[in-house]
């Protein structure tokens, strides 16, 4: 009896519970293609914008010495209705669209590119840390963040995540309200603030100065937000942040997650972490007896 | 000493050769960089100015590696203009590299594309038979060649120069002296690296012949290490899978040869 | 000409940059001129409260295998008027005090215990991630901030540092109304609070469950904080959050801080690693034609 | 595999040995465990009880370790319950090691003060004259005598228990026994572990007729890696600096035998 490693986040069903992060490889069918092959549940497309944005020059991603990766990419992407175009020929793949904006109608236009794609869910990002107007600074505003979300849900059927992260508020009454208007699913967290400055020409990294730290060094704070969301409501989490082995899917499972996403693992380990991890947790169930993901979905709160 | 190497280390250019009026080589110390594999890059950060991808260039000098960079926009110009003593971060070796074959080897290069070739070189057997192809506009454009002939002293070789206008060398594209060459001998191995069309129609000549070819290719690029989806073409993530893939592969390629991306990732013909 | 470590963090007057942070050995006055003769400027204590506390039971502090630390030591302490004799007798050492409390009489009261002792700062922790009542739920609530500084700036003429972290709210504005009540100096940041969950027997490893997340993971999110605290306020800044190495140190300089803390490198490098960064520092200095740490601060600002 | 020393790895334990109705040996697998230095102790985790440090008691097996564990308030309890086939979460090694020295040698242990010297044993050579004293209060609280005799099979030795109440072996504290012997007998090296006041006074006969002594000294543990300052004895971290010092360094001391700390880090007197 092999474990079942399909997994519902709330309305949307996935074969297998480790996604790809938006922004991540992120750019085309072909490649979203190859990584549902190797074992990736779903793919979150890159963060869409209404026009297409070049995004900021390099440097724009390095990794950290001591761990980790920063990057100030500035959601460089082709925008909204060219991508849809890209897809249109989606058959196979669950592609969930990510999508940025600074006001109801940015989301409600992109929304409606993709109307002849079969997309499993959108998920919005209102947690970008470095990018002005958009991500975080949306993430912030309760006020904002309820008409994008109420907006959302009335064009369109298809279940809409929300992406959260570590901002300048509480991200926990970012959730709130994301509720309160209807979202399906959190996706939790973003990359975290940060910036590093080389000592030698005694200048910031990036071309942007800050950036936003995303592998291992977030996982302990990421595995919290997914553990504080999980205790305070009942919505649908999936987790991100660091996650590069099974043993980290399997803690964001018990810490309340349903499903996980991962990117900056991919850059160490490559394509073949998504095979890895699933194997990993495949096993893992197997010698604890859990029979489907659900099975872990916020034991830890229990003990 | 590389901690990371996805971090960028910080050198200082010992030394600048002027291989052209707009082509420069950068001379700096580092021990990674000096043994590196044929074909692999390093993502070079010009501070305050870009960060560029850049094959990784051999050096006469024990320990010392360099950049030869070929000035265009104001991210090569910055590069470019980089004196002695001014300081550039590194990071990588990044990519694959080209597989070592012996025998009778062709290799192709354009413009700053003949960097990973010059280290390919440094890699050829005493016994191996060299034929190397410098593909150029204009006279004035050629650099490398008796760098070539010196690296291949002690075997039998030829450098072949061809210039679009004839000004120096063969004159004509150097794709269609590709064609008549593999035509007329039989090649162990064909190395490409240059402007894409070029890489194109001799990955198209040598698998037309079924000889061994690779191809190293150049994609926008800003992580380097298959986070950013920035270099993709078709399902292949140039920094990671490649810069070098073979000709069979390519050939199955959609993109390769048709469209790259531009900085916000929509697809452009070439 | 030896380059010169002394530093000012405004009236703060110290001969070396390097400071020991707050909960780290701090606890008997031995220790401390064990510290100061191993290299450090000076030595922030444990947090003090009115009352000894016993703290949380262990396990309080791990490894995370990513790297860093998580503790929830739980303000563990001998209260403020038994260590306050525990360090009458101090003469050489530098010693910043840390206090933490929930009302500005809480403050008060410590503050009169230290009326005989050589105290060189106090530091008011309003940033600890994993005590309720005090810490950042104190930090988090601008009035109370206001209130606390107030109070304490009347109480004493010995300079006070705001110590900050990530809580709930923007830290800025923390800092904001720290200074508009007359804060000396600001500390950023304390730990970041996280979790880890252990799979085998699927529940938190600390006692506690939450605890702060201190060491490398954090360098490149305390040094945003700095650089961005710099960016906005003309107030005095000690950077404290995963240094482990002078390459560290000094970009927290270059980033804006006037002096640095550390603690988890200790737990890799013991106690050596206050002279190994002095020692850092001045070749760097050396190299770079700089004679003083000032010349250094804030240089990342200008380029 | 421990990636990271510091994390808890979570081992099973196979074996659980009773040693006297209040303590108990618990066997694991664990390869590192297995093999580390004499006086080296691990921080515990007992999963929903509490985290507390252990010498590593030896294993008779390969690749195994243990702990011995006296039942006393609730943490240690907790560790005394744990039945076979459940888990526990050890990190570590942590601290020191005793010096092992060659010749006479008098090893000292009280109660679970015995673990180390256990380990310690496994370490002298045959040409080694080992005396070992075991003190404990009465006849149901002495352990490892057979063990230790096993260990010294093939060595000059003395197993000599001691019980406070003589019902069984010598009678009498064991620290007046130690005193006897250094008086009568010259030694090369004097362990001790144990009670902090047999360890005190151990070390002052050793030091008085200035014979090389060592001892592990305990205190409240919370990190177990020179973070907390919870186990500070004087200025030295007993997890980091120690657990094992000189005779010498601690007869300059001022805590060492009079204060240890509660939990608040408030000196109290012993
Ligand atoms: C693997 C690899 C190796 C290379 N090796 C060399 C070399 O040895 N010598 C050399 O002169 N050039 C090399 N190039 C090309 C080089 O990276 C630049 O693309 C080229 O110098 C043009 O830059 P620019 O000044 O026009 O950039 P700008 O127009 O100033 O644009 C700046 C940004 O655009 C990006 N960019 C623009 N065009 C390209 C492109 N074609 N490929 C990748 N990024 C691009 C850069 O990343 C840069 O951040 C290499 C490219 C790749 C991918
Ligand atoms: C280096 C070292 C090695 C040890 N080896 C052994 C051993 O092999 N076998 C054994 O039975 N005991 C050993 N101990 C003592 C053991 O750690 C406990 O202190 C003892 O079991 C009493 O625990 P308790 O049940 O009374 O704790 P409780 O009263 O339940 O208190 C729980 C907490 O207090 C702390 N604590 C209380 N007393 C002490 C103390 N004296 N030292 C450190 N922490 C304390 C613990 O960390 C724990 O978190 C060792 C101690 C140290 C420092
Ligand atoms: C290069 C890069 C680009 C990213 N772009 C986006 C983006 O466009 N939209 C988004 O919501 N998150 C973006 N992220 C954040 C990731 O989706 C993810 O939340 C974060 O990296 C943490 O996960 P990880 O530690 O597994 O990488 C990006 C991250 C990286 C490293
Ligand atoms: C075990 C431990 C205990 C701590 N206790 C305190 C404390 O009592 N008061 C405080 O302000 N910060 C406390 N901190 C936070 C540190 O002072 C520091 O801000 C944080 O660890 C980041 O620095 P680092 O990465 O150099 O450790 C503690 C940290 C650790 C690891
Ligand atoms: S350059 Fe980022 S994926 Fe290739
Ligand atoms: S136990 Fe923490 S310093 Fe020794």
């Amino acid at each position: 009896m092999e474990p079942n490693l399909a997994t519902s986040i709330g309305p949307i069903q996935l074969d297998r519970p480790v996604m790809l992060a938006s922004g991540i490889l992120g750019i085309s069918l072909d490649v979203f293609n190859r990584l549902y092959r190797s074992g990736a549940g779903a793919v979150v497309t890159k963060s869409l914008s209404t026009e297409p944005w070049d995004g900021y020059p390099n440097p724009t991603i390095f990794g950290v010495k001591g761990g980790g990766w920063i990057n100030a990419v500035g959601l460089s992407n082709p925008g909204a209705p060219n991508f849809a175009k890209m897809i249109e020929s989606n058959q196979d793949v669950p592609i969930v669209v990510s999508l940025v904006g600074s006001i109801p109608e940015d989301f409600e236009m992109m929304i409606k590119q993709f109307e002849n794609c079969k997309v499993t869910a959108y998920e919005l990002n209102l947690s970008c840390p470095h990018v002005a107007k958009v991500g975080l600074e949306v993430g912030d505003d309760p006020e904002l963040v309820k008409k994008i979300v109420s907006t959302v849900k009335n064009s369109t059927n298809i279940p809409v995540i929300a992406k959260v992260g570590l901002g300048t508020t509480n991200y926990l009454n970012t959730i709130h309200t994301a509720i309160d208007s209807g979202i399906d699913a959190i996706t939790a967290i973003n990359t975290v603030r940060a910036i590093a400055i080389d000592v030698e020409t005694t200048r910031p990294i990036l071309s942007n100065k800050f950036g936003g730290l995303s592998g291992t060094p977030i996982k302990p704070i990421a595995l919290r937000c997914v553990y504080e969301i999980s205790s305070k409501y009942d919505i649908p989490i999936i987790g991100c942040g660091g996650i590069s082995t099974w043993e980290d899917a399997v803690e964001f499972f018990l810490a309340g997650a349903s499903a996980i996403q991962l990117g900056s693992a991919i850059g160490d380990n490559w394509v073949d972490v998504f095979d890895d991890i699933n194997k990993g947790i495949s096993q893992y169930m197997k010698r604890k007896n859990y029979s489907t993901i659900k099975d872990m979905v916020g034991l830890a709160h229990k003990s | 000493m590389h901690i990371n190497h996805n971090h960028p280390t910080i050198v200082t250019i010992e030394k600048v050769i002027d291989e052209t009026p707009t082509v420069r080589t950068l001379v700096f110390s580092d021990e990674i960089m000096s043994t590196v594999l044929p074909g692999q890059f390093a993502m070079v950060w010009i501070p305050g100015v870009n960060e560029l991808p850049m094959s990784i260039m051999i050096s006469k000098e024990f320990g010392k590696a360099a950049f030869t960079v070929r000035k265009h926009g104001p991210a090569s110009t910055g590069l470019f203009n980089i004196k002695v003593g001014e300081q550039i971060g590194i990071r990588g070796p990044y990519g694959n590299s080209f597989d070592i074959k012996e025998g009778k080897l062709l290799l192709v290069g354009g413009g700053t594309g003949l960097v990973p070739m010059m280290r390919l070189l440094t890699f050829v057997k005493p016994t191996d038979d060299v034929t190397l192809l410098i593909g150029a506009k204009s006279k004035d454009e050629v650099f490398f060649e008796s760098l070539a002939n010196g690296i291949l002293e002690n075997n039998t070789h030829k450098v072949i120069v061809s210039t679009d206008d004839g000004s120096y060398g063969e004159k004509g594209f150097v794709t269609d002296l590709v064609e008549k060459l593999v035509n007329d001998t039989h090649f162990d191995a064909v190395y490409v690296c240059g402007p894409e069309i070029m890489m194109y129609k001799t990955v198209q000549s040598a698998n037309t012949k079924g000889i061994f070819v690779q191809a190293s290719l150049e994609r926008m690029m800003k992580c380097g290490v298959g986070i950013c989806g920035s270099c993709c073409v078709g399902e292949d993530l140039v920094c990671r899978d490649g810069t070098i893939f073979d000709g069979h592969h390519l050939s199955q390629n959609k993109e390769f040869g048709r469209f790259h991306r531009n900085k916000a990732g929509i697809l452009e013909n070439y």
